[in-house]
């Protein structure tokens, strides 16, 4: 308002040296009912400058953004010394004069553009309600505006995809259409939630370098992530919560390269890479590295010919979402695929499970006849291979009890139990071996934790005691501290049991800690495959070096 | 799923797709009223009792057996000394010419009748939809997600009206508006006054169910993220409510609305009842008494189609409200 | 010159209560001016399909569209309406009548004698059943013998014939307008009668619209000419309560079948008129052929068992009278009194009749058995227009009277579609049901409880009760020469029935009227009780 | 959402609206099973000396033209309206259960004639169906039960369709297939008790719903027969009186306004609850 936008946007990157704070936090508490999920919190933000707020689930970052536009919700009590926006006092204001500064002052970035925008109503027109809601220019000139807008965030054909709707767009054009509208009145704060959560790895770098280039411009960014490495990308500061604290807070690369808190580097640890493969990624465990059994070579386990898969749409026009994937997967090896929503990945697992049939290929199944099969003929030797997937929740009977979902796994199984008394002997033994106990028998899996969840549902694959584990991106909705539990876990029981794993993701970090082998998925094609540190160290295909170029990574100290 | 799944051809033009699409539409709805027609004209023919005695009877207002010779010139007169499958078929093939029949009591064409009388039922009918609209998206914008106190009331309110026997509405709303009250005639006809209390009667209890679908929705929807969005740019609730929640929040509504027709219909002969409006309900109740079976033939196949009608634009206002659903 | 046979009515049978409560509601005394012209609304209950037909539903309508050659006074005599006068035969066989000259249908065909015959033919044909069953099997041949003669002949001697045939259903249509489409003579028939179809808004009203050429008014019309007022809007009024409410906000003028509840109210507002119908009134047949009631005693006991006479006033607010004679009402010429009397409330008669009868024991329920057998009556009645809530009332009151003597009445209103249909209709279906038709004349005995064989069924005779004795007293009566010598048949048919029980008398039928203060001379015709607008004006 | 899991523990909380609902659903109960609790008198006892009678401490809900204790009357004309409601819903629920079953589990031919024929249904006028029911069968209680139970049945196998539709893309459906159970196994273990889950409470919503259309039939004179106290049949009964003696009208219709909106409550706090449990 008084400094003109402008002037700082002319500035460029000064701001490294900081001036006044432009947005400052004081002793920030906020409580729902008596209870408290931010304990005094303070921080600062300065023009031209970013500060990451990085916790996992149930740290209080997203509150605390929320309640930096007056948004925190009902049934909320927000105290705090100061909430000053350039010298402005925010802690005190009506809902009307909080609804002058939103849009304007400060904007607002929501992760996954998909569910963020009205997907009823035009892109042109969402990128320009800011501009509407504070009265600014015609109805034509805001039109034109907003075309501006989205070419300056990269968009192309910026005034056809103004006149579509958000779900006619691809996930990274729509996030850009997000971040477009929130910057529409120039803001000079700009609070970034999750940006590039549920984003695929290339698009999120798109998406970072935008916010980069705002950064550049002069606007103060507050960016809330679960993810270091992405933070690593665009952030000037670090602030780590936990359970509405910040335990650490300092420069980039003080908190990320050289952490005080033990919390931090316990995160900073579970963050799978290359550099963890072999190792436990939860911090001070005893045995840091794995105990493999040898892979078998001689025994394909499970071996996919020529998959291809078409469906027919309603308009009667087809698509291929699998095409001539072929791959073969050994006695105690782990397989990985990877590749971008959309690539064919969850198809291509559903078919090795026999539960999606292929248009055309096979897949045996050690050496025989798998997917061929009648289905009937298939039941039998359906306990030889399980599977873990991405949303434990929705793969449980919600009346059923962890206990009777285990026996009725069990009962399916190589060894069926004879007795109760045997079934409640072998399902604690499996609720031990993946870390839970018995107490657990009881409970409706609505009333566990995520990762407790994806401990049972694990628990629930190996009952049959398959020789095949088709883990469809078994960790991707766990923070990653639960992650690094899981996948911990995952190798343990490898190392255990000898089970092989066909291990699905998009995640390149969490597959190449994961994989021995590795396929790279796009278009339902498989474009690479090898090993897998070769084919990360050395990539071939120009689509697996973009994917390893935009993925953000903590350079390893 | 929108990046990588490319259409392997695109061969055909979308406008032929739509055409094929809206063909058969129509002679699914084709299929379906004539369906609909046949079981009402067999259904009929299951009442005990028979044809040439009611209407003889009717004649007469009486109740009592005829000798087989009294009968004889009915029968031949409306052709029920034919074999049924004969009756039916002629039937039939005069419903493709668009000849429902002639009204056994009233020997005036069935068309002719429903003609007359279809006016103030679609009249009455819509204008108790689009009054129903009204309340149950105005009550809904007002009090959802309000303070408690106000939420409740509105919830409340529609959990009442959801309940009212429509009869009994009807009723009170005569005697307080214009029996006490005389706001409005007690005889309302056809006049745009008299229109107003059977179009509440039917109106209020309806208002009742679409209210509460619209405001489980409405609540889903303004926990969505994009609501959010809205309201950091600063726009207040009431905007965010009328130009964001609303749109979505009457999907459902929508869904309703094509079965509250029929329910409508239903419930239109007991306010033409208390109101003494003209309609098709009045019309059925008689015709059902009296043996007429071309005349309820006829309006089922009238009120079937009405009802496809109906159908079709409710699918055609998803599309409007929803293009997301254009594709499925 | 004039020959006419009048027909003594019974005296004091026809109760018309003109019940204003400020002074004459026939003349204008009332103050106020006199109108010319007008529309009068008319608030009537039932639409019926055609305005002309048998039932009488559509006689109320046609009475004010079409004449009849004859007509019945307020004493029960016969007054000339079409015809000026009438000769009868000695032997009773031939009626010789001498129309009014000049007369046209509103289509301009002459109403002249062959006009007549013609109709005569046509009711016989099936043009209204009602009519003929009216008449038969006493009518043989109407012939013109000019212009203005007409020749009736009978195969009996039929006294009642003036009666019955001032009736609206035997209203004289053009024989022109006849030869027209079904549905045009349903909606539009054509007579020579004060006012004409102009509309029918189905489901809504018929508009009326004089006949400005009217020149055959009845004897007992009120005053010469043409309707004074222009129009009459007859409208379909079926809900009680918005009927009597249109009264009160002016939205009608006049309405038809006060609701009992309001009575008091009307009397107090409007003026009221109440007609009883002539004819068999509501009364309840006995199935005499199968069932607990082919015993007389029963059948006895079943009249003695309930309060029919209290039920009757608390139900219907004290406004319809109660009628213990089952088969004539109390305004028919030749009802006999005396026999109304009988079968007063009497529980311990009803028990001792039922106990000599073999019903001596009692199940758990209270009801009484016979040889296992349960003393179980399915009464069935027509629902709905025929038989009105406050009738059903009446039924419910009487059920748990007859529970206390030990019947066990189990009550089945019949939609409209099962009555029409003749579901419970036949011999098996029922064992009590009741039932009422209006007529003008005692002759209606002969309508109901003719015989029913084989040779000649009577579908009329519901208590499915052959009596031969019966039988030759009701005919003896018909053809009877004079109508002292009719009503004595008459009187001791009356009671031939009420002693062997057949059926059981419950209420008269009755029609009343309540029109507005300004609006005078809406009358109640006499056969059958229509409201007759061709009179009737307004005051400012 | 981070902080604000609270959906759990607000549904567990009652809100005074459903004990009202309880209480009242409670009290119909007794009426249902035990009416002799709640009044001493008998329904169908006539008194012509007290007919008529305006509300007051002996008669709380008046008496009506035969001189019968109308609150009596309501009580017992409890068995009779939930007789209805119960019955009807049941008959629609079995009804929609296997069409919907079928046309949720069929797939192409099946599913398309199934579906054609819910249309047919569905653009039949509920009433006509009534009507004609009660033309061929006559009117009595299973008459009005079928016809109000059949005329309702479409639209719930639409949303049984719709819900066996659902449940079948539910995760756990694809997880009993590849743990090696038989179609039929998963569709008995898992689809037809979680797709059944949410017609609880539609059922409770139905109930209610039958009482007020047994009561528009009741209006068209095609209730239960007399001296029934059905509710339906005490409004047609009370409504030529509701100028002279309201109470005949407005009482009973109260009732089954307190009645539907009772049950129409708690079936709603049912649904609610049953989605958060879903959730």
């Amino acid at each position: 308002m008084t400094v003109p936008t402008a002037a700082a946007s002319a500035a460029g990157r000064v701001a490294t040296e900081p001036q006044a704070a432009l947005l400052s936090v004081g002793n920030l508490r906020v409580a729902f009912g008596g209870r408290e999920v931010v304990k005094g919190i303070s921080f600062d933000a300065y023009p031209g400058r970013c500060l990451a707020i990085v916790g996992e689930s149930g740290s209080g970052k997203s509150v605390t953004a929320r309640t930096l536009v007056g948004l925190t919700g009902a049934g909320s009590h927000v105290a705090a010394d100061r909430i000053e926006l350039d010298g402005l006092d925010l802690a005190t204001r009506s809902e009307r004069s909080w609804r002058a500064i939103r849009g304007r002052d400060i904007g607002f970035v929501l992760q996954d553009a998909l569910v963020s925008l009205d997907q009823l109503r035009r892109v042109g027109d969402e990128v320009a309600e800011p501009l509407r809601v504070h009265h600014r220019g015609t109805r034509a000139s805001r039109r034109s505006r907003a075309i501006e807008l989205l070419e300056a965030v990269g968009v192309p054909e910026p005034s056809v995809k103004a006149r579509q709707r958000p779900y006619e767009l691809s996930g990274g054009l729509r996030q850009r259409a997000l971040i477009a509208s929130a910057i529409a009145l120039d803001p000079r704060v700009l609070i970034a939630d999750e940006p590039t959560t549920a984003l695929d790895v290339t698009v999120q770098a798109q998406v970072l370098d935008l916010l980069a280039e705002s950064k550049s411009r002069g606007t103060a960014i507050i960016m809330i992530s679960h993810d270091l490495s992405v933070v690593a990308r665009l952030a000037d500061e670090v602030a780590v919560m936990r359970e509405g604290e910040i335990v650490e807070h300092g420069p980039v690369d003080e908190v990320l390269y050289r952490p005080v808190h033990e919390y931090t580097k316990a995160l900073l640890d579970a963050i799978p890479s290359e550099h963890t493969r072999g190792t436990r990624l939860v911090r001070g465990t005893s045995a840091p590295r794995r105990t493999r059994r040898p892979i078998d070579a001689d025994r394909p386990l499970l071996s996919a010919r020529h998959l291809s898969k078409v469906y027919r749409g309603p308009d009667r026009v087809d698509r291929t979402v699998v095409d001539d994937v072929s791959f073969e997967l050994f006695a105690g090896e782990t397989l990985g695929i990877v590749g971008e929503s959309g690539s064919g990945k969850t198809t291509t697992a559903g078919i090795a499970l026999a539960l999606i049939p292929p248009t055309a290929g096979e897949v045996d199944l050690d050496g025989s006849a798998w997917t061929s099969l009648t289905p009937g003929r298939r039941r039998p030797i359906r306990k030889r291979i399980g599977v873990v997937y991405q949303d434990p929740l929705s793969s449980f009977d919600p009346r059923w009890t962890v206990g009777r979902i285990l026996v009725d796994a069990l009962a399916k199984g190589k060894r069926p139990p004879s007795s109760r008394a045997e079934a409640r002997d072998r399902v604690v033994r499996l609720l031990e071996q993946v870390g839970l106990t018995a107490q657990h028998l009881e409970d409706a899996p609505l009333r566990l934790s995520g990762g407790q969840r994806q401990r049972v549902a694990i628990a629930r694959a190996l009952a049959p005691e398959p020789e095949v584990l088709v883990c469809d991106e078994p960790v991707s909705a766990l923070d990653v501290s639960i992650q690094a539990q899981v996948l911990d876990l995952l190798t343990d029981l490898q190392d255990e049991l000898g089970v092989s794993y066909l291990f699905i993701s998009h995640d390149l970090g969490v597959i190449h800690h994961m994989s021995d082998r590795i396929l790279v998925m796009k278009d339902g094609r498989v474009v690479e495959s090898g090993d897998a540190d070769a084919v990360f160290r050395n990539p071939q295909h120009p689509y697996t070096q973009r994917l390893l170029t935009a993925l953000p990574r903590l350079a390893r100290a | 799923m929108t990046t990588a799944v490319l259409p392997r051809a695109l061969s055909v033009p979308s406008w032929v797709r739509t055409a094929r699409g809206a063909l058969l539409k129509i002679a699914t709805a084709a299929i379906v009223l004539v369906a609909a027609a046949s079981i009402t004209f067999f259904a009929q023919l299951l009442v005990p009792g028979d044809r040439a005695t009611a209407i003889l009877n009717q004649q007469t207002g009486r109740a009592q057996q005829y000798t087989t010779a009294e009968l004889a010139p009915v029968n031949a007169q409306f052709g029920f000394d034919r074999p049924l499958i004969s009756q039916y078929l002629d039937y039939v093939t005069g419903l493709f010419r668009g000849d429902l029949g002639t009204s056994y009591t009233q020997h005036r064409p069935v068309t002719e009748i429903i003609g007359d009388q279809i006016g103030p039922s679609l009249v009455l009918t819509a204008a108790a939809l689009v009054t129903a609209w009204v309340l149950a998206v105005g009550i809904t914008l007002l009090t959802v997600k309000r303070r408690r106190a106000v939420s409740a009331l509105g919830s409340t309110w529609e959990a009442l009206t959801a309940s009212l026997p429509p009869y009994w509405i009807g009723v009170v709303l005569l005697v307080v508006f214009a029996v006490q009250l005389r706001i409005f005639p007690v005889i309302g006809e056809t006049s745009a006054r008299g229109t107003v209390l059977p179009v509440l009667t039917l109106a209020i209890p309806l208002a009742g169910f679409l209210g509460q679908v619209t405001r489980d929705e409405f609540e889903k929807v303004l926990d969505q993220p994009f609501i959010t969005t809205a309201r950091t740019r600063g726009m207040s609730d009431t905007a965010v409510r009328l130009r964001h929640a609303l749109r979505h929040s009457v999907v459902p509504a929508i869904t309703l609305s094509g079965w509250a027709l029929g329910a409508l219909l239903s419930g239109a002969v007991i306010a033409e009842n208390v109101f003494g409006r003209p309609g098709i309900g009045q019309v059925l109740v008689t015709a059902v008494n009296t043996r007429d079976v071309p005349t309820v033939s006829g309006i089922v196949l009238v009120v079937a189609g009405v009802y496809v009608i109906a159908n079709l634009v409710v699918d055609l206002a998803y599309t409007v409200v929803d293009p997301r659903l254009r594709a499925s | 010159m004039r020959i006419r046979h009048v027909v003594a009515a019974a005296s004091g049978a026809l109760l018309v209560a003109s019940l204003a409560a400020c002074g004459g509601g026939a003349a204008a005394s009332g103050g106020g001016e006199k109108v010319q012209g007008g529309t009068i609304v008319y608030g009537h209950e039932q639409e019926p399909p055609c305005i002309f037909g048998g039932w009488v539903q559509q006689a109320y309508i046609s009475r004010n569209i079409l004449d009849s050659v004859v007509t019945m006074a307020d004493d029960g005599s016969i007054k000339p309406w079409l015809a000026t006068a009438w000769k009868i035969s000695d032997d009773g066989l031939t009626y010789t009548f001498t129309l009014k000259p000049g007369v046209k249908f509103t289509d301009g065909t002459a109403l002249d004698a062959q006009a007549v015959a013609d109709n005569f033919a046509y009711w016989e044909k099936g043009g209204n059943s009602t009519a003929k069953v009216s008449i038969d099997p006493y009518f043989k041949a109407a012939r013109a013998i000019d212009a203005t003669h007409l020749e009736v002949t009978l195969n009996k001697p039929y006294l009642p014939l003036l009666q019955m045939i001032s009736q609206a259903y035997f209203g004289i249509q053009s024989p022109t307008a006849l030869k027209r489409s079904d549905q045009l003579n349903c909606e539009d028939p054509i007579g020579s009668g004060a006012f004409k179809v102009q509309e029918w808004k189905h489901g809504q009203e018929v508009v009326l619209t004089k006949n400005p050429d009217y020149t055959s008014w009845p004897a007992t019309a009120k005053h010469e000419g043409p309707a004074i007022v222009d129009t009459v809007r007859w409208k379909f009024l079926n809900d009680a309560v918005s009927r009597y409410s249109s009264l009160a906000t002016g939205e009608t003028n006049v309405i038809y079948d006060v609701p009992t509840v309001n009575w008091k109210d009307a009397k107090t507002k409007y003026d009221v008129q109440q007609y009883i119908t002539p004819g068999k009134p509501v009364s309840i047949y006995l199935n005499t052929v199968n069932g607990i009631f082919t015993d007389k005693s029963v059948r006895q006991a079943f009249a003695y068992g309930a309060d029919r006479k209290a039920a009757v006033e608390a139900a219907f607010h004290g406004v319809i009278p109660y009628e213990g004679n089952p088969s004539v009402s109390q305004s028919t010429p030749g009802y006999n009194a005396s026999v109304a009397g009988a079968y007063a409330f009497d529980q311990p008669k009803a028990n001792e009749l039922l106990d000599q009868a073999g019903w001596t024991t009692r199940d758990a329920a209270g009801y009484r058995t016979k040889d296992g057998k349960q003393l179980a009556v399915k009464f069935t009645y027509p629902a709905g227009s025929v038989f009105t809530t406050e009738g059903a009332t009446v039924l419910q009151i009487l059920q748990q009277q007859w529970k206390q003597v030990g019947f066990n009445v189990t009550l089945i209103p019949e939609t409209q579609a099962e009555t029409f249909a003749g579901k419970y209709s036949g011999p098996k279906a029922y064992d009590a049901q009741p039932w009422y038709w209006t007529s003008p004349s005692s002759a209606i005995l002969w309508i109901v409880w003719r015989p029913d064989t084989k040779e000649s069924p009577n579908g009329s005779n519901s208590a499915f009760y052959n009596n031969d004795q019966l039988s030759t007293v009701i005919q003896a009566g018909n053809s009877a020469a004079t109508t002292e010598e009719a009503n004595a048949k008459y009187a001791e048919a009356q009671q031939i029935i009420q002693d062997n029980a057949p059926a059981v008398g419950l209420y008269t039928q009755t029609t009343s009227i309540a029109s507005a203060r300004n609006l005078h001379d809406v009358w109640l015709e006499k056969s059958q009780g229509e409201p007759v607008f061709a009179d009737a004006y307004f005051t400012k | 959402m981070t902080a604000i899991a609270l959906p759990y523990r607000a549904a567990l909380r009652l809100r005074p609206a459903t004990v009202v609902s309880v209480l009242v659903v409670a009290v119909l109960v007794v009426a249902l099973i035990a009416p002799g609790l709640l009044t001493t008198r008998d329904p169908n006892a006539i008194d012509l000396q007290s007919t008529l009678l305006s509300p007051s401490w002996s008669h709380w809900f008046g008496t009506d033209d035969a001189g019968r204790d109308l609150y009596t009357r309501v009580v017992y004309g409890t068995r009779e309206s939930f007789g209805i409601g119960l019955g009807a819903t049941a008959l629609a629920m079995v009804i929609a259960i296997v069409l919907g079953f079928v046309a949720g589990l069929a797939r192409g031919f099946v599913d398309t004639v199934l579906s054609r024929i819910l249309d047919v249904a569905f653009a039949f006028p509920v009433l006509l169906l009534a009507l004609l029911l009660i033309a061929i069968r006559g009117p009595s209680l299973g008459t009005v039960i079928v016809a109000v139970g059949i005329g309702s049945a479409p639209g719930y196998a639409r949303m049984v369709r719709g819900q066996v539709l659902h449940v079948r893309q539910a995760g756990y459906i694809q997880a009993s297939h590849a743990l090696g159970h038989t179609r039929w196994a998963v569709i008995r273990q898992h689809l037809f008790p979680n797709a059944m889950r949410p017609l609880v409470a539609m059922m409770t919503l139905g109930i209610g719903q039958s009482i007020v259309w047994a009561s528009g039939l009741a209006f068209l004179g095609l209730g239960v027969a007399p001296p029934s106290p059905e509710w339906g049949a005490l409004l047609d009964a009370g409504r030529a009186a509701i100028t002279t003696s309201p109470w005949l009208e407005i009482l009973p219709g109260l009732v089954i306004v307190v009645a539907t909106l009772a049950l129409t409550s708690l079936g709603r706090t049912l649904q609610h609850r049953l989605e958060g449990a879903a959730r």
